[in-house]
């Protein structure tokens, strides 16, 4: 093996030395393949392994932490909710339909791969600034492959977040978050249980796709390479996956089956191995009798990222049952190997053995990395001049940028109703979906803010996390558990390390303090192009639960003369981050101010309060306050010529961030009971005006309602178009 | 003139669509049909005007520019 | 006499079990479903082919689903005189089967489109009767080829034979003109000349529960009962 | 022998995807570009034991039966 086949694998002559001195001998190009496979960064977490320990993972409600397909938590009587979030960014980057199509088919599988019915997806995507025609075919490729993969099979997406910025010029970010539903006594993992079991290949047709992809994901590409060291691209076939589902969910209610994995990065290798591992034992499989769309190689057969594919352990017996079942479905199924007890990966093609490694050395002696980090500097305290901001000028402002804007134009592109059981689409808060045949209502939110995490990751990435709390709170959604999208640049710069060791430590923390263990989850490093690292971005999912759908709380308006109530603590003009950046205040990360301490008990205390009104009915709609303060909050409350009129004592705090912020809309004659509850919780709180028709008027200035409505709901087709 | 731009899928990249359709044909007897792909054509009227040389070249970028996606597809034009 | 009813299921249908449900929860009857390569139809009153991507939507949007083996008896069965209806893919299928005129393209804005239409009833059937001319609907559309057409000659006959059932329109909160896909006058859901066969692009299996944005996709059930 | 179907929406029916295209492409500096319309592509392989006039039976009868829905669409072989 010379020096430049093992770079252009993405090992490092280190780490290649170790492999080769445990094996004491050279390695077949198969095998090189499939060190570069499984010691990327994609498969172990060489980088973030180390970091990844220190989250909280368990709870009496956890059923499965991470290191399964899905993390599962237990909703009661018998009901589990499997959930996980991926990234597919550098596929989108590089051909957007396909590449965000198939980061939803993937999660999918990861989802029914546990035996669990998909129920919802969201999707968090993040693009560069919108006046390129570059992000501009990104953002309808990504958003159309989204669409088209989810529609087809019929999951309803329940919501997102869809953000621009420069930083992501080079680097756009598709992260899809699957959430199941699953029997807790019918979960199926990857474990095999029978030594002598039949592994059995179920699903489409081996081809090129792919090839390379897993190490190409974690390779810092250069923007004029695009074409050259492009690999082929994977196509993904919803249609099959459907069929996939339908047949796989099918087979384990049937019992036929007794472990199951899908075939994601790195396919066959990273499925066959992880199965070896997790049931301590042995594969062997021959790649002769893999199902292929065209001629390949056993290198290439080992490496191809086609999708719609699963590995599956069966015992002898049941073979012909399964294969009946599967021809229903019009799948492709073959027998390809067994399980062995020699805790070795054997691959034979042509009667020839081309890899032959000990189990161990791929998964336990992966290399872990302790990389340098830096911490970053103290900032200095200022105060801004915001004196030339005036009211309009403010919603102006706002009004104008796309992340402030309805995004309707993306979810509409989605299908949100399918499977009739959705109870809040895209739009609101937190998407929200009824249990099958129970009254259990499950709800998720995906949330990351990129600009706090920047300016200081640890209590940037607590602030993230409660802002997903606090949508799933405006919901009455008790949240439960925790899914993450680590999106970072490359961790080789010690400043970059230091924003994924800082943010995983305040995710931790914040974690810990809700009681919302981290279930599952993915890395995605080197999201850079050349010297243009991304924002860290570290997204998360939130799912929690409520076992009455009946006690769910709309965003929207729901009649004139309620009550405004203002509940939280404004960060106030200096340090409200969004505020001043997009208010076009700051145009320097390094001017902003230190972040200020998130107010936690307060997030939970309140948290509490609306919990418990609602459960009372004593709230008509509540919405949380978040990037766009106030006055956002506000405007995506109204509906159906529901507006508003509101008093305040300083028009600029309308527009800041704020700590456990929440907007409720209550019932005059609950008014009462409501203000006795605050002050007996010691809740500070304010009566900011009344819900009115047609109405929208700050401190008696009244603006045009429907030019309102106009501007939030047209300007963002205005702006892409 | 009207010139016709057919699209295809590279043979190495997955057409699912084809698939289906020869299976659907088979099932309704067309069992000689095979290797089926699934493609796009798009039609242009370009001004008489340009010759020959100047049309396939016009072609070729906006080809390359917004029609074809040469990553997963290659062209052909006719006529 | 109880009301039986079935949904057909392709593969790639993904809206059989919400056809399902919806007969269930509304008819109160024996409610089958049928594997499209069932040769034939128990004997119900109405049968539906739900929504969703039948073999993929590859060539056409309901094309190869048009062809499958159950179809001979879903034709039997309309030709009885019982009630079918198809519901967004399975409109697609009817009328790639040619049991209803015309056909449905592309939407006019190019995109997927998922949210909430609102209909009202043009002529009277047996599917809409319990809904007064004024009324106007409030149903979630997710079609990619809504786009109903047909030529001059059709449209004239299916004005005369008053075989438009449903037309999209404007709603109290909606920003545009009410014809979300560009249909040919604005055309919704449509019946053959017999009036026992209603194709519809919107999904009313999609809003009769309590916890739905609207419940007026009760009604086209409880037309048929009464 | 492979042959193509070039299937394409009929004339009086508005085709939006090729008017989009046609959009993208004069913003991009393609003035002469017009009357853009977008279709299929389907390409098969028949045996060559086939004789001319079995061959393009067969297609005709393909076609009408479940490759083109003429309310709709009309079609052309090549090859
Ligand atoms: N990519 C997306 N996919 C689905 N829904 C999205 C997407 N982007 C935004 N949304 C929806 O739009 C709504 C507004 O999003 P956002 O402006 O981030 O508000 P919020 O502060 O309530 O999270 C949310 O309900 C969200 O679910
Ligand atoms: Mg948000």
């Amino acid at each position: 093996m010379n020096d430049e086949i093992i770079l252009e694998h993405g090992l490092t002559l280190d780490e290649f030395r170790v492999i080769k001195e445990y094996l004491k001998r050279d390695l077949t190009i198969e095998e090189l393949g499939i060190f570069s496979a499984m010691w990327n960064e994609h498969c172990c977490y060489k980088t973030s392994k180390k970091w990844l320990k220190k989250l909280p993972t368990s709870n009496e409600i956890v059923i499965q932490g991470p290191g399964e397909n899905a993390g599962i938590i237990d909703v009661k009587d018998n009901d589990g909710i499997a959930f996980k979030i991926e990234s597919h960014n550098h596929p989108s980057y590089i051909e957007p339909f396909n590449g965000a199509a198939t980061g939803v088919g993937g999660i999918l599988r990861d989802i029914f791969t546990m035996g669990a019915r998909p129920i919802a997806t969201l999707d968090s995507i993040r693009f560069g600034e919108i006046s390129t025609d570059k992000t501009n075919y990104l953002l309808n490729g990504v958003v159309h492959g989204i669409g088209h993969y989810g529609n087809c099979i019929g999951i309803p997406n329940i919501g997102g977040e869809c953000e621009f910025d420069q930083t992501y010029d080079y680097n756009n970010l598709v992260n899809a978050m699957a959430i199941g539903h699953v029997k807790n006594d019918s979960i199926f993992y990857s474990k095999p249980k029978t030594i002598g079991g039949l592994i059995v290949y179920i699903g489409s047709k081996t081809g090129k796709d792919g090839i390379h992809g897993a190490s190409m994901a974690s390779d810092v590409f250069s923007e004029d390479d695009e074409d050259e060291k492009r690999p082929s691209v994977q196509v993904g076939d919803p249609f099959m996956e459907k069929l996939l589902m339908e047949g796989c969910l099918e087979l384990m209610s049937s019992g036929l089956i007794e472990s199951m994995q899908d075939m994601g990065a790195a396919g066959i290798t990273s499925s066959s191995v992880e199965m070896a591992s997790k049931g301590n034992v042995g594969v062997h499989i021959n790649l002769d009798k893999v199902p292929l769309r065209q001629p390949l190689t056993p290198y290439e057969i080992l490496l191809s990222e086609s999708q719609e594919r699963m590995l599956a352990v069966i015992e002898k017996d049941n073979n012909e049952k399964i294969r009946e079942i599967l021809k229903k479905w019009q799948i492709d199924y073959e027998v390809i190997g067994e399980i062995t007890n020699t805790k070795r990966v054997v691959f034979s093609s042509n009667e020839k053995i081309v890899v032959d490694l000990p189990v161990d050395i791929i998964v336990d002696d992966a290399p872990e990395y302790d990389r340098e980090f830096s911490l970053p500097k103290k900032r200095n305290q200022r105060n801004f001049d915001t004196s030339k901001l005036n009211i309009e000028k403010m919603i102006s402002n706002y009004m104008n940028n796309l992340n402030y804007l309805d995004k309707s134009w993306v979810y509409n592109q989605y299908d949100s109703t399918v499977m009739g059981d959705t109870i809040k689409e895209p739009g609101q808060s937190a998407g929200v979906v009824k249990i099958h045949n129970t009254e259990k209502a499950i709800g998720a939110s995906t949330d990351c803010n990129p600009l706090y995490i920047r300016i200081n990751p640890e209590k940037g990435m607590i602030y993230t996390v409660l802002e997903a709390y606090r949508n799933l709170i405006a919901s009455n959604i008790k949240p439960m558990a925790i899914t993450n999208n680590l999106n970072f640049a490359s961790p080789l710069d010690p400043n970059i390390m230091g924003e994924i060791v800082l943010s995983i430590s305040g995710l931790s923390d914040i974690a810990k303090k809700l009681d919302t263990p981290i279930v599952s989850g993915n890395v995605s490093l080197y999201n850079q192009t050349n010297d243009r690292p991304i924002d860290p971005t570290p997204v998360i999912g939130m799912v929690g639960c409520n076992s009455n759908w009946k006690k769910i709380l709309q965003n929207k308006f729901i009649k004139k003369n309620d009550e405004l109530l203002l509940l939280g603590k404004s960060l106030g003009g200096d340090f409200s981050p969004y505020f001043l950046q997009d208010q076009k205040i700051i145009s320097s990360i390094c001017e902003f101010n230190e972040l200020l301490a998130p107010d936690i008990d307060l997030e939970i205390k309140t948290a509490k309060f609306i919990q418990e009104a609602a459960e009372k009915d004593l709230i008509q709609s509540s919405n949380d306050i978040s990037r766009g303060g106030i006055f956002m909050s506000l405007i995506k409350m109204t509906q159906k010529n529901l507006g508003f009129s509101i008093k305040v004592n300083d028009e600029k705090d309308i527009f800041c961030e704020y700590n456990a912020g929440y907007i409720l809309a209550i019932d005059q004659k609950n008014k009462e009971e409501v203000f006795s509850m605050l002050y007996k919780d010691q809740i500070n709180f304010l009566s900011l005006g009344q819900v009115k028709l047609n109405t929208f008027e700050i401190n008696s200035k009244k603006f045009n309602y429907s030019d309102m409505m106009d501007m939030y709901y047209k300007n963002f087709y205005k702006l892409i178009n | 003139m009207r010139i016709k731009i057919l699209i295809r899928l590279k043979s190495q990249i997955l057409e699912p669509q084809g698939k289906v359709i020869e299976q659907s044909l088979k099932s309704l007897g067309f069992e000689e049909f095979s290797n089926i792909r699934q493609g796009k054509l798009i039609e242009i009227d370009l001004p008489d005007s340009l010759n020959e040389k100047e049309r396939s070249e016009k072609i070729d970028v906006a080809c390359k520019r917004l029609l074809v996606n040469e990553i997963i597809e290659e062209y052909e034009v006719l006529g | 006499m109880s009301f039986k009813s079935a949904v057909i299921t392709f593969p790639g249908s993904n809206c059989d079990r919400d056809a399902l449900t919806y007969l269930k929860d509304l008819t109160h009857g024996e409610v089958f479903n049928i594997w499209h390569e069932e040769s034939s139809l128990p004997d119900v009153d109405l049968v539906i082919l739900p929504g969703g991507f039948s073999f993929g939507d590859y060539l056409r949007s309901g094309a190869m689903a048009s062809k499958s083996n159950i179809i001979h008896d879903v034709i039997d069965h309309a030709n009885n005189g019982r009630y079918l209806l198809g519901i967004c893919n399975g409109f697609q299928i009817l009328t790639e089967i040619g049991l209803l005129k015309g056909a449905l393209i592309q939407n006019k804005s190019i995109k997927f489109l998922g949210k909430d239409c609102y209909i009202k009833k043009k002529f009277d059937n047996k599917f809409n009767c319990n809904i007064k001319d004024s009324e106007v609907l409030q149903i979630p559309v997710a079609h990619n080829e809504g786009n109903f057409y047909c030529d001059q000659e059709t449209l004239n006959y299916l004005q005369n034979e008053e075989l438009i059932a449903f037309e999209y329109c404007r709603g109290e909160d909606s920003i545009d003109d009410g014809n979300i896909n560009g249909s040919l006058d604005n055309i919704a859901g449509i019946t053959n000349k017999n009036r026992n066969i209603l194709g519809m692009m919107p999904h009313p299996e999609r809003a009769y529960q309590d916890f739905h944005v609207s419940k007026d996709g009760k009604k086209i059930i409880e037309s048929i009962l009464s």
